[in-house]
């Protein structure tokens, strides 16, 4: 299985584009937005928790697609399939090469973005942290969506139809959490929330992933 | 005639919008019915027929 | 050591396409399915690597014996010859993909990007991943398309060789490969359309 | 051992399921729904003539108060159609019953149907209520997330070919979406607190509602439900006469082939 990690991630690396991708879309809307609200830095602050959150679930939205359907093209993935690797297992290391090549550098980037948006520096901290327990989220529930639209020919806009409501608990409680430790509010419930959205989603959703994935090589 | 006031806008909007929705789903529903009745009474025939 | 295969039907989008099948294949053996374009060969391997269930029948085999062998290889175009092998032999749990690459003649593009492999050269990649996986059940479909005959030899030797290792081979494919094996023609078990539609009546598989 | 039990268990449940056997589910619902058509009717046509025509303004709400009479069973109605897609997916998951997988698909556009006009009787309610159409207020936003499950649903049925694969697939979907529909509803009430109109809106506190208002919004309660499965169960035998007609149309390629 660490295999499997090891030739996804040298995949991302040697491919170029999808690792750069989503970094960059990530710059492009955190710099967009202070010219489409204006640039009074009061503002930005106040949204700026939100504003990288919002960024950071696109981006990551933006490569889910990758994530199994070259695999079921070249007919890796029926051949994974009958390998000896459990598909749940097959699953999650896919989810964890789509973290450390999309959630973690958004989550390493979240902070300097942040200095664009004049996000005091108490933010920087609780940006980082919050996407940092969140993407991994992110990562396996944008897994899941991929395994149940892995057969179809467009199936990109249908995934990210799938998977937006499947994003919102996460997206809430990681903003909201970012947004209360910044303004000094109590913040321990909806981090905790947070980080128990996060366990949960790895620890039920490989099942299901594997699930789908088996139906769809049927 | 029923005497709605100053709401009469949002009232008769809303129960027209919901009788509305209803009464086409309701359309739609029923074509439906008809439609596939038809395609399955036409194959069975045609298996009855062609067998 | 042996694959047995008792009154198994199989589908395809849940409509049977072969039904009643049953044959054994032991250690060197070789079987060569054939039957018509779509007559169900692709859907028989499949079911019996356990990509599908099948509809009916029994399938007996010990267990981690199956190598799958598909119409597409499974390569990535970034990695080299022998990254692909090395992925594939270290999910196997083997380390040795030397042998492999003598036997299918790949050790001088062994560092090429599989992107710049010629469709044999590819092919042959593919069936090298059977090599290293230490299965000793191959179930190949169509494995020489795109082989010139020299590779097609080569191709044949290598199943020799697995054969008289102890392995097995079930393979779909249309041309004499020149090995010393049985036929399975999967014809005369096609499905009837008409066997199981009653009366107006249909069941759980609305037939 | 174990597995005697869980035969005889099976056998005790027989007659139950095998009301889901498409034959059977024809049949009966064949019969049934006349009836059901029937109860309809005398609850749901008296319900809403009740509450338009018979009941008084209310303080505070004037005659707007009628739209409850629409608002609040469409909302009702949008909720108890994705549990009862839910359950449905469940049997098919467990039961590899069809009909279970197909009232579901059958039940999706109803649920969404009711969901929209849950969200635009409220819009327009909103207005004069609290002077504005929309406002991210929780219960208001969870009606908007569970639109958009609807959709998804409706499109994953859509987008897959073979109906096999398209029922287990929507099945899980809907299961893990409802994790995920009950955790955003949850997670809405940290987010905002909420216009909350307060229990003499909602049905929280029932005896905050007074009984004129009460008895005619239950009569209609009633009608949606008996109109809710009435839609479902035409719906549901659409989707099995198709998925008939489409095997009769693969048998018929095979015979040509």
């Amino acid at each position: 299985m660490i295999a499997l990690l090891i030739r996804d991630l040298r995949l991302t690396f040697r491919a170029g584009g999808g690792f750069g991708l989503g970094l960059a879309f990530f710059l492009i809307v955190t710099v967009l937005v202070p010219f489409g609200v204006g640039p009074e830095s009061a503002l930005l602050a106040r949204i700026a928790p939100g504003i990288l959150w919002v960024g950071a679930l696109l981006a990551c939205l933006l490569s889910l697609d990758r994530i199994f359907q070259l695999d079921f093209e070249d007919g890796s993935l029926d051949l994974l399939a009958t390998a000896p690797v459990p598909m749940e297992g097959a699953v999650a290391m896919k989810a964890l090469a789509h973290w450390l090549t999309t959630g973690l550098p958004l989550t390493l980037a979240a902070p300097f973005f942040g200095g664009l948006m004049s996000l005091p520096t108490a933010g920087f901290l609780w940006v980082f942290v919050t996407l940092l327990i969140g993407t991994p989220a992110l990562s396996m529930i944008g897994t899941f969506g991929a395994a149940l639209t892995v057969g179809l020919k467009r199936g990109g806009l249908l995934l990210s139809l799938l998977v937006l409501p499947l994003y919102i608990p996460t997206l809430l409680f990681g903003a909201e959490t970012a947004r209360r430790a910044i303004m000094g509010m109590e913040y321990a419930q909806t981090f905790a929330i947070l980080a128990g959205v996060s366990a949960g989603s790895i620890a039920i959703l490989p099942f299901a992933a594997a699930a789908a994935i088996r139906i769809n090589l049927r | 005639m029923l005497e709605l006031g100053k709401y009469a806008g949002a009232v008769l909007s809303s129960w027209g919008v919901t009788l509305g929705l209803i009464g086409l789903l309701v359309a739609v529903s029923w074509v439906q019915a008809r439609r596939v009745k038809a395609a399955l009474d036409a194959a069975e025939a045609r298996r009855k027929g062609g067998a | 050591m042996e694959l047995l295969v008792e009154g198994l039907t199989v589908a395809r989008g849940g409509v049977p396409v072969l039904e009643n099948l049953g044959f054994r294949l032991s250690s060197g053996q070789v079987l060569v399915l054939r039957g018509p374009n779509g007559s169900g060969k692709t859907t028989l391997l499949r079911t019996l690597a356990g990509l599908q269930p099948p509809l009916a029948g029994e399938i007996s085999l010990p267990p981690e014996a199956i190598a799958y062998g598909a119409h597409a290889d499974g390569l990535k175009g970034q990695l080299s010859v022998a990254e692909n092998l090395a992925f594939w032999a270290s999910v196997y749990g083997t380390r040795d993909i030397e042998r492999a690459l003598v036997d299918m003649n790949l050790v001088a593009l062994r560092d090429r990007p599989a992107a710049n492999l010629s469709a044999g050269q590819k092919r042959r990649l593919g069936l090298a991943r059977l090599l290293v996986t230490g299965r000793p059940i191959w179930l190949l479909d169509e494995p020489t398309v795109s082989l010139d005959a020299a590779s097609v030899a080569l191709f044949a030797d290598a199943v020799r060789a697995h054969v008289a290792a102890g392995g097995a081979a079930l393979i779909a494919t249309h041309i004499d490969l020149g090995l010393d094996a049985a036929i399975f023609d999967v014809t005369p078990f096609k499905a009837d359309p008409d066997a199981t539609a009653g009366d107006g009546a249909f069941d759980e598989a609305f037939l | 051992m174990e597995d005697t039990r869980v035969r005889q268990h099976n056998d005790r449940w027989n007659w139950f399921w095998a009301w889901a056997n498409p034959v059977k589910f024809m049949a009966w619902t064949g019969k049934a729904l006349p009836w059901f058509i029937g109860l309809t009717l005398i609850t749901l046509v008296p319900g809403l003539i009740w509450g338009f025509f018979f009941t008084p303004e209310a303080e505070g709400f004037g005659s707007s108060v009628k739209i409850i009479y629409v608002h609040v069973p469409s909302a009702f109605m949008a909720i108890q159609a994705w549990g009862m897609m839910v359950v449905a997916s469940l049997i098919w998951l467990i039961r590899r019953h069809h009909v279970g997988a197909l009232a579901a698909k059958g039940a999706a556009l109803v649920g969404l149907t009711m969901t929209v006009i849950a969200l635009i009787t409220g819009a327009i309610w909103g207005e004069p209520m609290w002077g504005t159409y929309w406002a991210w207020d929780p219960r208001l936003t969870s009606f908007l997330i569970l639109f958009l499950f609807y959709i998804g649903y409706m499109a994953l049925w859509a987008a897959i070919e073979n109906p096999d694969t398209a029922a287990d697939l929507t099945s899980v979907l809907a299961i893990v979406g409802s994790v995920f529909a009950f955790l955003s509803r949850y997670a809405v009430n940290f987010w905002n607190q909420g216009l909350h109109q307060g229990a003499s809106l909602s049905l929280d506190k029932e005896e905050n509602v007074a009984d004129v208002f009460w008895q005619p919004l239950v009569l209609t309660l009633v009608g949606f439900g008996l109109l809710f499965v009435v839609l479902v169960l035409v719906r549901a035998r659409t989707e099995v006469r198709k998925r008939r007609v489409h095997a009769l149309m693969t048998r018929e390629r095979m015979r040509d082939a």
